[in-house]
């Protein structure tokens, strides 16, 4: 299981890669399935473009929500393998800034569980984005979702 | 002492990320409106004790961290 | 895009890495949310334990339905970049079978096309599974899903 | 001529991956009775001609290929 935040930009392949690999012949063979979310920084267009993003968060409750979902969801689907990463700090377009992903024996747990994995994040742990725009201007992102689900 | 933490739009607004308050048993409500001399509450204002969610009726004791702050916009597009 | 069939074992994650990062800078930053879904091949256990897999295909009808799966995608939603590979031959547990991906604006969107990948692949592809057992056994997999959609 | 195929377990039940039939205008039922020798179709028979899905009403002409096969089972568990 691979769980935690990131300060830096990272690459999410090369992360699913470990991933998959640490899981060993035995739990591998066992896995039919797996579903894997990134999320990137979009930047937008025009003068409203977004030139970079700060991701505030709040240290300690962030890591304990995103144990507490990691968990939550290998209760709920037979997981085998798990990674939950976020990326904290300043983030530029293109960046990852999560990554959700799950190995199970069948599509559908997969695709369930990573789905709830990705929802969970954004309603519960306590990350919030700032944008910085092209025009000089810069507001925190509004909730458009309610915050806990 | 109560520790009190703001995040996000809510520290820039208080323009402040932390304060200590003396310590009596309380709630959280009473704890935001200490920390904010009374100001109202902001609609969709979320609430912790220790590192988790809270409802604003949740006891506060001594030794505790309370955290408000805004609805949370981490994860993806 | 991506599409077509591996006749040998291959790692889902480089390919994945290739196919994210030919979008081009800009093409990326509109980008906020990509789905991928893995699906590899399981060993069972005990006697019925699979240790090995035979999988047919129709050459020319295989790659035109993958065609026409991921242009319908593209049509159906607004895809940035897509993934959809199939392996064929004689593959081992553990090894990669299909890697379906998409990349779009937001999460809903790569969800559903990821998950429409997956499903009219399985029922409209004209792959056949046959499965040799540790017992010495070999059956072809029977369909438990409509054969179209 | 019209090309016909078998794949999967219907080629292995068949003994045999691809035949030829002389040119007439017909359908795909007919061609299935043609290059079976009237063996009855097995629940959930799938057919194509020029590799697409057709239905066994579908007309078949000189120069087609016609392939029959079982239900497919490829994709992810």
């Amino acid at each position: 299981m691979i769980v935690g935040l990131r300060e830096a930009a990272f690459e999410p392949w090369p992360l699913l890669a470990e991933a998959a690999q640490t899981m060993g012949a035995d739990e591998r063979a066992g896995c039919g399935a797996s579903d894997v979310f990134v999320g990137t920084m979009r930047a937008g267009t025009g003068s409203t473009r977004i030139v970079r993003l700060q991701l505030e968060h709040y240290p300690g409750m962030t890591e304990r929500t995103l144990a507490r979902i990691a968990a939550d969801t290998c209760a709920r689907w037979p997981i085998r393998q798990l990674v939950l990463v976020h990326r904290v700090g300043e983030a530029l377009p293109g960046e990852t800034l999560i990554v959700a992903a799950v190995w199970s024996a069948h599509r559908d747990a997969v695709f369930a569980a990573c789905r709830h994995l990705v929802e969970a994040v954004k309603h519960q742990a306590p990350f919030w984005k700032r944008e910085f725009r092209a025009d000089g201007t810069a507001a925190w992102v509004a909730a458009n979702t309610p915050a806990r689900m | 002492m109560i520790t009190v933490r703001f995040f996000a739009g809510l520290r820039e607004q208080l323009g402040r990320d932390t304060l200590e308050l003396p310590a009596t048993d309380t709630c959280v409500r009473e704890v935001w409106e200490r920390a904010t001399d009374g100001m109202p509450m902001p609609t969709h204002l979320l609430a912790s004790v220790n590192l988790e969610y809270a409802d604003f009726d949740a006891p506060v004791a001594d030794g505790d961290e309370v955290a408000f702050f805004p609805p949370v916009t981490g994860g993806a597009a």
